[in-house]
């Protein structure tokens, strides 16, 4: 194997087609080819973070995370990115907080718990 | 440094900003038939980047469709696209890419998605690719509506991922396992800011054109041309269109297809096999209340719903099954339609509201076990799901007959319309901007009782009809033959019906050749295994859909998942090697889906939420308790009104039908006249025993009217004058509905009413 | 207790709030005529609260509209208005308030703004009244347009108060010295949660219809009937519908209106009189850059006023002045058409950005100080103000002639109509959707070089026709004759006209009659003196008027400011003395115009503002440095594309157009190429010497190319083909836009073109 | 002059369009009648009241304004509400202030202003 790959070579060797390798380039999960222009550009450096990639996929992360997951670029901004929540004031005593980024099926579901206890709450505090 | 101008006004400006559209505009061009429509898709990509770009635009392809062909040009060249193997056409794509020239390619993937890539677009380059593509309508008896999506619908997966990326915008993952390279756009919640779209459309017809119009855009009509009459419009719901006939009638269109032979298409109205026998019915109602049905949509499918089963008879058995990622169902079993069941439904009805995922398939198989000795299933979807081909499998299997109505602005159309035909049924699609319920109660009339069945055709007609034939719904027919002049012959049980083909010109010819090859593409490509299930079974199944899919992509010249189309264009100052940055054109959320439905919350992102909560006054929780039970309260009118609801007399009528068909009232005497005014209520409306969505409320006030007992002679006299106009649909004038409606009416106010219906002063 | 699902969703949920609108539906019927509509609009009322309602509605009036009579049912009772002197009628409803009864008013005030109020609408009772509405059409030579207000727009006076009253919603009050007890909508942003709207209407028309459209709805077209093609609308903008006819000719209707009287209406199209002159144009461009302006609307304006200038020659000349409550011209006099003032033009325009209020007339006062030797001006506007009769004085005294482009998605239509009407000058709506540019281009093309001058018609025409009459737009007359058959004679400088009228039946002559009515009544409630300026002189002038309009209101039987329309009904049980509580229905704002436009921030309410403003992420400035200088960036077409403006060739290349009416370019012969080219290309889009908006820019053009110089003989045989294209309208194929602007146009390429032209190959 | 008026005397009284005294009432900027149902039910307070709106209207008040004013059902809230500001971050070391109710084409020019002051701080830093 040659020191230097080519687009096609590193997707045949990762699996992952050429369209798909640069469309992770441009959301920054992979690092561009290293040598502008004609020739070969790519590393094995590229075909491992491939493969962390579709790890980490089978794991069913999102790219999103995969992105904060790998670092890269977003490194810094990642270790101090604080988790989302939301504050549903349920009473004027109780306090529900969701994480914010839980899917939208079960945030659904979560909400409609919340409006029985709310709703629950609400008739208790009136008695 | 601060926008202040952003700081002023909290709401974004979507016209202040810094717009750099990779894609610019989208335009419909085209002729749609009553068979169906040959389209040109105009997509104007640019780069407004200081680098190449590779753009990916994702697009639903409308119900049975297939793309034919590019054509791409830009400032000095212009190319044709090449149809080929899939494997082959990536590689070409991919060679262009990498020599830096021009390339284009569409591919579709599962879903009937498509992913139309064009890459190397140099700096301030203005590329337009043309795509023609072939595409379905959805019949009805007396005309047909046309719909072409302009927005993907974002669409639920049990494994997909959703998040929120930036304000007003959503992003959607779905299993590579199962999705391959497909990509999905991110969904803006104000699609205002994103490519325009437009249309300039001709429609092609046989019979005369009583009326065109669209729900969906404002339009302008002249003859037979349809276009957008504003300047432009935003990605974020379908083209819907209307054509209606003034008459209905067979159409049969033909002309040479090439090789001495000839394509036709044949239209033939339900009208002309029979008429609904009056055996009992078998339904069940299995109601989508999934997340992204909330609101209009779920709220309307609701009040559908409590219409239909008033059209039910004591004889008929129903059952109602609502799901989301659960499955709830009214009852075990099917329940004889009584007064207490109806009932029943109406409070288990008005605990459902839009909830969780879509887990299509679990409802529609608890229907099916209800239906265990045969039936009928109804459907009020929005259809918004994906990985539709393991869904069209589990419907095959269940072996039942599914009915869709589908509610929705962006298209599901095709998977719809595909799941209703694989299984026999019939399917209609609405926006929830029109009358869902009118549309399901016509819908209800037709299904449970076909008018014919066993249908079949002569050797010529390609994929073979529906064995069944439900009112209001034609069968459309497909085929080709070398005999001139030459004939379709169709048979079912106790008729025949031989249709003789015209002659027509060779154009005709070739898009109805079109037309069919799209037709079975899009019929076994619902066959195509989805990747992920890859049991050794299920391969040889993918390998010998896959061979089939390749034969009709290379008969026809049209693409499938098997073939793609690509094109590369060398341009002077090519520069190989250069790697072009990766865009996706976002879509626009469809109109009336909330964003929220999908997409929560922000992902990982900036910790606004915790702020922007306190900030709302606490409003009560009155509202809630208010939304779950004062939907369906329609006895005491003096409910509050639901914004999405408008107070319709009509269909509040229909919903106060007994089980024995007639109205109700303290005595016989207090029934049977309402009754006869809420036939001539019905009637007054367009509605009598054989046309209009109420024709089976109209029936059945008609069949307990004629068993009416405790009448005198002139009171039964008034009787067959009503149910004669049921047949005839002349009713005298008079506020029909407020008597029908009045508990207290009586004989003798109807008689008045009646006499000074005939008698009529100036308005 | 805490609402938690709105708590979820930040963007509160319209379906699920706990309704009671006062008002539930309002829609409109009836038919349209080229001379105007005869309309019923219905209004549904219903008391959702357990108090008797006083409900109040307020609307404009559309253009030369008066109201005829209100009809009003209830669940067992069915009355008619009567027409009052206003102070009677007032008395006669406060009485009818005060026995308890049912009581109905419909007053008109200033600006043409009507309250409906509906007193004592019982508990769950619901009350419909059906409006009569007389009301004018928009005319154009080929068609008309017809325009409705489903809203009422919120419009700009110097001393009116604005604030916001709840989350989107909006109060605003005018001095109630000038507007008297008339009360105002509060403004929803969201207009979804509001009564709902529709309509359904026929056409009447002597000349077959080429095409029916709407730029404001989804519609459906049936033959000569427009209707909504949705369940519903919601009401925050207009309705507007275009009408256009298979052949421009002379229409006169006409028909018995009583007494042994026939009423008519004439439509005269423009060109039946003459054809623009080649004289000098002088004319001022005035640009509203008011706060409503802002987005799509100046966006839009701007553009169009640079192809405007597009078309002068350097023998023209021009001012440019734009006003918010400060006045800027670009110049203190006209400036010549020459290539450095339009560039000035240009850099004036870039700096325009919406802003302050309207000032109206401030803004022409300054035009016509500039053009105090005569000439047009020509004002873009949302005419978003109130307070109208005292512009329209102003306009009066100004003697100058004054054109106006509306601009906007609610009308204003009624003013600005009268605003040109009143001077002498034409007018023309559309909304900001539209392609307001290529209005703008045919409207300029039209003033400033009248058809004809000294239009008088025979004695039996009320009112009087304006004078002047310009291309494009027809001449409208309105009488009455005891002759049968008899005629109305037109005579203008140079011209004259005999039109013989037809016989016709009653219900059009009557149409005709109040339609004639109506026109004269706005004319004269437009020179009503606002109630604030009570001098002496205006007193006296005030009388006048309203003796003019007493007696109008009186001789016609139609509704004005000093007649108005009531009708009590006793109802069984009504109790006397019972304080019905004061509900105002609220109206959506209109499309496009951003509420905070108006509604800058909440009065005195919560403090939540200062919470909300950190949470949101700081952008940069640049959108707003861009948003000033990147609009009119027309030259290079890499600058960022504002997503408000469609990149528009045709418009672009009318742009480039030198002061000597020929393309630019290096030398003689490649300007002349070139020039040959972009008249083709202008051709080839439907743009000829006498037709389409860019016929100045054709005429220019050809101008240029009959003194080009430096040219063969050949290629002088090629520009005597293009103006003869441009006489006959037809053109070779090919991309003569490309040519146009290439720099690099050279003959031989030219020639190339227009030989592959005429040899066409497919598609 | 009776103890009691009626509506209409009231309204002549005042000079006060009736359907605008009742739009008053049920704005709250008025007292409904003391006696309900049929007979005299105002009071010359309720005319003293209307002139004080006549005139804080003549200075040039809104409706709103009045009400906060004149206190009534609305006095408690009236006394304890905050004004409302907007905060403009011009840049990162620079802050304004602006009135919330101000009208809006006031508004529209302020913020004109604004910008220039944000263009220019903004080009000062760079530089």
């Amino acid at each position: 194997m040659n020191e230097y790959l080519t687009l096609a070579e590193v997707a045949e060797a990762a699996g992952v087609p050429a369209r798909t390798i640069r469309f992770y380039i441009a959301r920054g999960l992979l690092d561009g080819p290293i040598k502008a222009g004609r020739g070969a550009a790519y590393t094995a450096n590229h075909l491992a973070r491939l493969e962390r990639i579709k790890s980490l996929q089978s794991e069913g992360r999102t790219l999103s995370e995969i992105g904060r997951i790998l670092g890269g670029v977003e490194a810094e901004q990642a270790a101090a990115a604080p988790t989302a929540w939301w504050q549903h004031a349920v009473a004027d005593d109780v306090v529900v907080w969701t994480r914010a980024d839980m899917s939208p099926w079960r945030t659904r579901q979560v909400r409609a718990a919340i409006g029985e206890l709310a709703r629950f709450l609400g008739k208790e505090r009136k008695e | 440094m601060s926008d202040t101008a952003a700081s002023f006004a909290p709401v974004a400006a979507p016209t202040g900003e810094p717009i750099r559209l990779a894609m610019q505009r989208l335009w419909l061009t085209g002729r749609v038939l009553p068979a169906g429509a040959r389209l040109t898709v105009q997509h104007v990509f640019r780069s407004g980047e200081d680098k190449p770009l590779e753009v990916i635009y994702s697009f639903p392809l409308p119900r049975d469709a297939a793309l034919r062909a590019f054509r791409i040009t830009g400032e000095a060249f212009e190319a044709h696209s090449e149809l080929r193997r899939t494997e082959e056409a990536v590689k070409t794509y991919e060679q262009g890419i990498a020599d830096g020239s021009l390339s284009t390619l569409a591919r579709q993937y599962g879903d009937g998605v498509v992913n139309l890539t064009v890459g190397n677009i140099r700096p301030n380059e203005t590329v337009t690719v043309y795509l023609e593509v072939l595409a379905g309508v959805e019949l009805r008896d007396d005309g047909f509506r046309f719909r072409f999506p302009f927005t993907l619908a974002p669409a639920y997966h049990p494994r997909m991922k959703a998040a929120v990326v930036a304000e007003g915008e959503g992003e959607m993952e779905l299993p590579p396992s199962e999705f391959g390279d497909m990509i999905l756009p991110r969904f803006r919640e104000d699609a205002a800011s994103l490519h325009e779209v437009g249309f300039d459309l001709s429609i092609l017809h046989q019979l005369p054109i009583e009326e065109i119009g669209s729900p969906s855009h404002a339009i302008r009509v002249r003859q037979d041309r349809v276009a957008l009459a504003t300047e432009k419009d935003v990605p974020n719901r379908d083209l819907v269109l209307d054509v209606r006939f003034k008459e209905t009638a067979v159409q049969v269109f033909a002309g040479a297809s090439g090789e001495g032979k000839r394509a036709f298409a044949a239209v033939v109205p339900s009208t002309r096999f029979g008429v609904n026998t009056e055996a009992a019915r078998r339904t069940v109602i299995v109601l989508d209340r999934s997340g992204s049905m909330e609101g209009a949509p779920i709220a309307q499918a609701r009040k559908a719903i409590e219409a239909c089963l008033a059209a039910l008879s004591e004889s008929d058995s129903f059952g109602l099954v609502a799901f989301d990622n659960q499955v709830e169902s009214m009852s075990a079993g099917l329940l004889p339609g009584s007064r207490e069941n109806r009932e029943k439904a109406r409070a288990f009805l008005s605990q459902v509201d839009a909830r969780g995922g879509t887990e299509l398939a679990r409802g529609f198989l608890e229907a099916a076990r209800m239906l265990a000795g045969g039936g009928d299933v109804l459907i009020l979807t929005d259809g918004e799901v994906s990985g539709t081909e393991q869904i069209l499998a589990q419907a095959r299997n269940a072996k039942i007959r599914i009915s869709c109505l589908g509610i929705g602005s962006a298209s599901q159309d095709r998977f719809l319309a595909l799941l209703a035909r694989e299984t026999a049924g019939v399917s209609r699609f609405v926006t929830a901007r029109e009358r869902v319920d009118l549309a399901a109660v016509d819908l209800f009339a037709s299904i449970g009782r076909p008018v014919a069945s066993g249908l079949k055709a002569s050797a010529n007609v390609q994929p073979e009809p529906q064995s069944v034939v439900f009112a209001g719904t034609p069968v459309l027919l497909f085929g080709e033959t070398e005999a001139d002049p030459g004939a379709v012959e169709l048979t079912w049980d106790g008729g025949r019906l031989n249709l003789p083909l015209p002659s027509g010109d060779g154009e005709t010819g070739h898009t109805l050749r079109l037309l069919q090859g799209s037709r079975l593409i899009t019929d076994w490509e619902s066959r195509y295994p989805s990747e992920e299930a890859l049991a050794p079974l299920e391969k040889r199944k993918q390998s010998r859909v896959g061979a089939k899919l390749l034969a009709l992509s290379q008969a026809y010249g049209l693409a499938s998942r098997e073939m793609s189309l690509v094109a590369v264009v060398k341009r002077a100052g090519d520069r190989a090697g250069e790697l072009p940055e990766t865009r996706v054109v976002p879509v626009g959320m469809p109109q009336d889906v909330k964003f929220g439905a999908y997409f929560g919350a922000p992902a990982g992102g900036a910790p606004m939420a915790a702020c922007m909560m306190p900030a709302m006054a606490p409003p009560t929780s009155a509202p809630m308790a208010r939304k779950a039970f004062g939907m369906l309260s329609r006895v005491r009118a003096s409910e509050d009104k639901d914004a999405a609801l408008s107070v319709d007399p009509l269909m509040d009528l229909a919903s106060e039908l007994e089980p024995d068909g007639g109205m109700p009232g303290d005595s016989d005497s207090v029934r049977a006249a309402r009754s006869v005014a809420a036939v001539l209520a019905l009637v007054a409306a367009g509605h009598t025993l054989t046309g209009g969505a109420f024709r089976s409320h109209v029936a059945r006030l008609v069949k307990f009217l004629k068993l009416a007992g405790g009448v005198s002679a002139g009171e039964r006299a008034l009787i067959g004058r009503a149910i004669e106009a049921a047949s005839s649909g002349a009713a005298p004038r008079g506020d029909w509905l407020a008597l029908a409606r009045a508990p207290g009416a009586t004989w003798p106010r109807i008689e008045s009413t009646w006499r000074a219906g005939f008698n009529p002063r100036g308005a």
